[in-house]
């Protein structure tokens, strides 16, 4: 009942690929069988976000298989604390988590995770308003929807504009982002790739703040491993985000074949046409965020440490952690070769 | 006062009256075709053996079962209707006190739900005074301990007291002396014909005691069962006020003879097995 | 025959049928002026007639899950409420375990379920057990003791076991209370499998993920259907437990019609 | 057999025993200083007024209370391993019948309870076929009906059939017969006294009916109340077998005139309000 | 005084006490095998020392919203067991309107609860009354019916109204299942407050609100904390409801003591 993995029909993608090891050197793919079966927990179930998407392309294009490793993919349930313990628990060996800040919350909180790659170089929370807000300033005495606690990086960027959050009032509203269209709330904080995507679609106008424009730091979904597995199994952690990052690239040129993907595996239903928008949103901010000279997937502690500042700052977490326990910044480097990609490992 | 019927006619009135429980194979005929006829202000027995249809029969009059064929009219009306214009008191066969009220509570709450009764305004001591009514039954010590701390025949009694505090014109009791000694049953007996005298309450006793159904009544009428009939009516035609000192006389004798008589071949063809073994 | 003829009769389903359309009349007018906060009926219907399989399947998973939960739940909790009857010691000792048990949300210990349990079924039966168990608990305890005083003095005069007092009097008499909790508790397994694949990682179908999934999408049409069919098997389950305890409750006033 | 005692040794002996209900201002001194000796064999019946404490004296014996003063003991052993020995069968003042099982069921479930006495060996009849015991007292027809379904004497009779079926050494039984009509009476009566002889059993028999006492009893003990104590023991030294038709003989009345008297007294200085109202 | 005294004997909270620290030693087994699932003791113990103020203002929220719910879903309960033992015609219409809202998740109609009651305290009320309302429902339209035949007759030869025969007769006799509803339901309103504070709108305090915001962040001693909290309080409800019970119910066989 659990994973797809079990079924070898899922690996009928369109692009063709070798019988199992074929991408792999015997001794790497001794190596990385020995890990065993690899669990992942994905950020919120299948949907079409950069760190979900393309694992499960990655298993259904058979780039787990090609690098021998037996890969299991549970949905996870948007709560992303849980990802983090699971992985600490080594219930699950590797996730995708919502950005640094919440890796660095969690090591802060005592849960030992290893951070070995990163996506996005934006926050991806994001503040609506209708048009007729032009100032953030304008919010001041209104109301503000929340899902449960203000982002951080919305925190900032309000406070960057100098707006008295104690003039704002919070509310905590459900999944519905109609609440803003109705005029319920002035503003809602949502993530860019859904909420104003779903307004759009029902052809609701509004106007996105990014944090990002107001030089809060952020990014978009970092992978964590649990560090007893990296430590045996490097090879396995490497290969699992160098087949990933494979099939993220054929993801970026075949949308609609990998929402296709998960779509079939997800039994719960799935809205396909709104997951292509999801991805290309999301691919869009990885990309475009991209810093010069990096490769994709890359974490270097710099930008953790801006960010674990950020959160010192905002009161977040006491002090930064020991950032060279958490983060390893050498691992996705090492698997490109001259920028590119190395397929087949030697 | 409306409660009086047309001259001549009976107070209570059973009229080919049939019961039958369930349905199906496992039908009981509880009653076929009674009839009773209880003249305002009569005192009337029903003996019969045990499972005849006498507690059935206290229930159709009640109108707390529906006959499935002839007529029940108390005082002309229809039972229920006699029982909106509070004519009724009744004792059932078990003492059925509410557990969480105190003895006292037990007899209040009849009355107060029957308030509009109280309209009549022809109250006397018992209603007003359910205390003394109590004490005079023997139940002035546990006016305020809850039924589960009585004894079986306090429990009777208290019941008892209940019925009578409604000052009920028919007064339909379930063999309401069975669990008490002779000489407590003998004080209740008094206090019941008292009521029944001051108030000129139509009354419909069931009971097994021979005995006391002749003191009592001045009609007793012999049920037999397999399905539950009317055997026999014997009138007693023995001046009054009776007391206990008649008891052993010839006269009342004679009426026990023939109560007996009648009860015995009631009883007789259906438990064929039942007396010859000794 | 009779039970049958019994849900034919319009007095039986005219009530029911009537109120569903009342609702349906209500909902219909606030869905014309509240588009995003109720669906319109026909949208919902179609969401069945579009893909019925969807429906049926998660349907299928939650209402496993849930009666799975159900059983463990209810026969643990008819043992627990048995010790608790017999000894006051272990009612002293299990109790505020319980109230734990019961006030714990599902959210705060679901990666402590899913570490535990893992990925699978496991964590959602575990979770609506929880969710059944202390319903049936309170009302098993209470319908033990409640035993006619004077039927358990006749057993004890014949030195009757103490579990020949339990299975042949205590349970028994239980039984009208231990309906009562049923009749909660198996709409509320439901609630108990949802709220689980809301909250535990692995949560792979099921309606909880469907509408997990949906309103993460704004589908309001997908999450009302899902709710229509969570309504439909807890009425269902409802009859089942009413029917069974009509046959089994013969004997007690409760069943009384009048 | 093990359930002999020392010779001589009363079979069931009540010494000295004291009960209150309850604590505090609200307690109620149920029994003071009660005694009785039971040989074995003997069948002895309990007469007193109502709450004077019969039914506490019989749960007394059988173990359900504990005497607060005082010893309970049946064949020189506690209540408790009389009552694990399986010597004791119960009939309770209400019928106590368990409402989901019917007649039959009623019967069985007791003797399977009650198992270990099977072991004992010597079943006769009685227990092993209870659809015949059932069938004697008039419950032949009725074997599948539910207690819900019954008359209240059926019921009587029914918690009647479910003791006798234990065949105990000790009978205890408390106002079996007040639901029964006359003639039911004397067939349970035979039927009783029949159970009492081919067993040897002992019986302590609570009932309000003189007569009933007399005809029944080796020995009859009088009780008053308030306390509940013993007021007089009076011996029917009449031969057996008895029948009814002795009820009207000089000696039966001589003896009836003994017990009469005796709860007389009991019951006077208790209610004087009671009996001079007329 | 003897309640009191009875409080104070070992007997009475030394299994409580022997079970806690037993629990308690598990606790700290699995703690310290699995940090990341189990907050240790010490941990937890800790943050009501530094925090006391926290735990004390967002459990009286929590408190609050359940007590209010309390009322409101136990009133509406019982008046709804009323209307449905006094007609077949009103049992049937309304018994699936219950089941729908019984088994539809909080999070599902969170938006229509916004629409509908606002930002306010009121739609953690409504969830609240909504959790409670079908336990009571269900033992309460039981109880209501488990009348004594005997009894009942008698009020119906005096020809007892509706009304006294409800208040007189029927309520009494459901008092038995109402308390076992109840000793279901208090502890169960907390945690229907708890799930409107996660799902419903406008929550700004409560221990929900705690719960959610402290294990997304993954503080497990602040969530295991508020967890203590909620058992705590759940617990005294439990006891407050038992101690009642206890009174109220003093001439029923449940309260005997063996
Ligand atoms: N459970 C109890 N709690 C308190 N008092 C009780 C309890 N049971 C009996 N009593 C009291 O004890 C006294 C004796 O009661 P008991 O039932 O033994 O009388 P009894 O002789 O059997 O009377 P009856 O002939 O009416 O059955 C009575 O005053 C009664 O009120
Ligand atoms: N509710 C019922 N359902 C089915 N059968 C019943 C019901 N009540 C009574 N009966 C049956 O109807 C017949 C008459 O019962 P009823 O109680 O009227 O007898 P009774 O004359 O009062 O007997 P007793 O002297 O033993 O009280 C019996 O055969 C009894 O089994
Ligand atoms: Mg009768
Ligand atoms: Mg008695």
């Amino acid at each position: 009942a659990c994973g797809g993995s079990d079924d070898d029909d899922a690996a009928g993608g369109s692009t063709p690929t070798g019988s199992r090891g074929s991408a792999v050197s015997a001794e790497r793919c001794a190596q990385n069988e020995a890990a065993g079966r690899v669990t992942y927990v994905t950020g919120f179930q299948y949907q079409a976000s950069a760190s979900i998407l393309d694992p499960i392309a990655a298993r259904a294009l058979g780039y787990f298989d090609d690098v021998c490793l037996d890969v299991e993919i549970q949905p996870g349930t948007g709560e992303t604390a849980q990802n983090a313990q699971l992985v600490a628990a080594g219930t699950a060996q590797v996730s995708s988590i919502a950005g640094n800040g919440d890796v660095l919350v969690n090591v802060a909180n005592g849960v030992d995770v290893k951070a070995v790659a990163m996506f996005g170089h934006v926050p991806v929370a994001t503040l609506m308003t209708k048009p007729d807000i032009t100032d953030l300033k304008q919010l001041e005495g209104t109301t503000l929807g929340q899902k449960g606690a203000l982002p951080v990086t919305i925190e900032a960027m309000l406070r960057a504009k100098g707006v008295d959050l104690s003039k704002v009032k919070q509310v905590v509203v459900g999944y519905d982002p109609s609440v803003l269209v109705r005029g319920q709330v002035q503003s809602l904080t949502g993530y860019k790739s859904n909420e104003p995507l779903t307004l759009a679609a029902m052809g609701e106008e509004v106007t996105e703040w990014n944090p990002e424009d107001y030089g809060v730091p952020g990014s978009i979904a970092t992978t964590i491993v649990n560090p007893a597995f990296l430590a045996d199994h490097r090879t396995a952690v490497e290969d699992f985000l160098r087949a990933q990052l494979k099939a993220y690239a054929y993801c970026e040129d075949h949308a609609e074949e990998c929402v296709a993907d998960a779509a079939e595996l997800s039994q719960a239903g799935y809205d396909t046409d709104h997951n292509v928008e999801v991805w290309r949103t999301e691919t869009g901010l990885v990309d475009g965020s991209l810093p010069a000279g990096q490769v994709l997937g890359q974490i270097d502690e710099a930008p953790v440490r801006t960010e674990g500042d950020f959160l010192v700052q905002m009161r977040q977490i006491p002090a930064v952690p020991d950032l060279g326990e958490v983060v390893v910044p050498d691992l996705v480097p090492s698997l490109y070769s001259g920028g590119e990609l190395v397929w087949p490992v030697p | 006062m409306s409660t009086e019927p047309a001259p001549g006619a009976p107070f209570v009135a059973v009229d080919d009256a049939c019961k039958t429980y369930g349905d199906g194979e496992k039908s009981v005929r509880a009653l076929a075709h009674v009839d009773l006829q209880v003249p305002r202000g009569r005192f009337v027995s029903v003996i019969g053996p045990s499972g005849c249809g006498k507690s059935t029969l206290l229930r159709l009059v009640a109108g707390l079962e529906e006959p499935d064929a002839g007529t029940v009219r108390i005082c002309g009306r229809t039972p229920e209707a006699a029982r909106a214009a509070k004519l009724i008191g009744f004792v059932p066969q078990v003492p059925a006190l509410l557990p969480w009220l105190d003895v006292l509570g037990n007899v209040r709450v009849l009355e107060k739900v029957n308030r509009p009764a109280g309209r009549r305004g022809s109250r006397r001591g018992l209603a007003s005074d359910p205390v003394a009514l109590l004490t005079r039954l023997g139940l002035g010590d546990v006016l305020h301990r809850r039924p589960g701390q009585l004894s079986g025949g306090m429990q009777q009694r208290a019941a008892l007291a209940r019925a009578f505090a409604l000052e009920p014109q028919v007064l339909l009791m379930d063999e309401p002396f069975s669990a008490l000694d002779e000489f407590t049953r003998e004080s209740a007996q008094l206090q019941l014909l008292d009521v029944w005298q001051d108030l000129r309450t139509t009354v419909v006793f069931v009971t097994h005691s021979i005995a006391e159904a002749v003191l009592l009544s001045d009609t007793v009428v012999v049920m037999a069962a397999g399905p539950g009939r009317v055997a026999g009516v014997v009138d007693i035609d023995l001046d009054r006020p009776r007391h206990h000192g008649q008891l052993d006389t010839a006269a009342m004798h004679e009426h026990e003879h023939r109560v007996r008589q009648l009860l015995e071949t009631a009883w007789n063809p259906l438990e064929p097995s039942g007396r010859d073994v000794a | 025959m009779r039970g049958a003829a019994r849900f034919a009769h319009p007095v039986f389903w005219l009530p029911t049928v009537l109120t569903l359309l009342v609702v349906a009349a209500l909902w219909s007018w606030v869905a014309a002026g509240n588009p995003y906060v109720l669906p319109t009926l026909p949208s919902v219907g179609r969401q069945f007639l579009d893909q019925p399989d969807l429906y049926l399947t998660n349907a299928w998973t939650t209402l496993s899950e849930a009666l799975l939960g159900l059983l463990a739940g209810v026969a643990a909790a008819v043992l627990v409420a048995v010790l608790i009857c017999e000894s006051a010691l272990f009612r002293r000792g299990v109790t505020p375990l319980a109230v734990i048990l019961n006030v714990t949300p599902v959210v705060a210990i679901a990666p402590a379920l899913v570490v535990a349990f893992g990925f699978g079924m496991t964590p959602k039966v575990v979770v609506t057990g929880l969710t059944t168990f202390f319903p049936v608990l309170m009302n098993t305890v209470t319908g033990l003791r409640s035993v006619d005083r004077h039927v358990l003095q006749v057993f004890r005069t014949v030195d009757a076991s103490r579990l020949d007092v339990l299975l042949r009097l205590r349970f028994p008499s239980a039984l009208p209370y231990l309906f009562s909790s049923l009749r909660v508790v198996f709409p509320l397994s439901l609630v108990g499998a949802i709220v689980a694949e809301f909250s535990a990682a692995g949560a792979q179908s099921g309606l909880g993920t469907l509408i997990s999934v949906a309103s993460s999408n704004s589908q309001l049409d997908r999450v009302f259907a899902a709710i229509a069919c969570l309504a439909a098997m807890g009425s269902l389950m409802l009859l089942v437990v009413t029917t069974v305890e009509r046959r089994a409750l013969s004997w007690h006033e409760s069943q009384n019609r009048r």
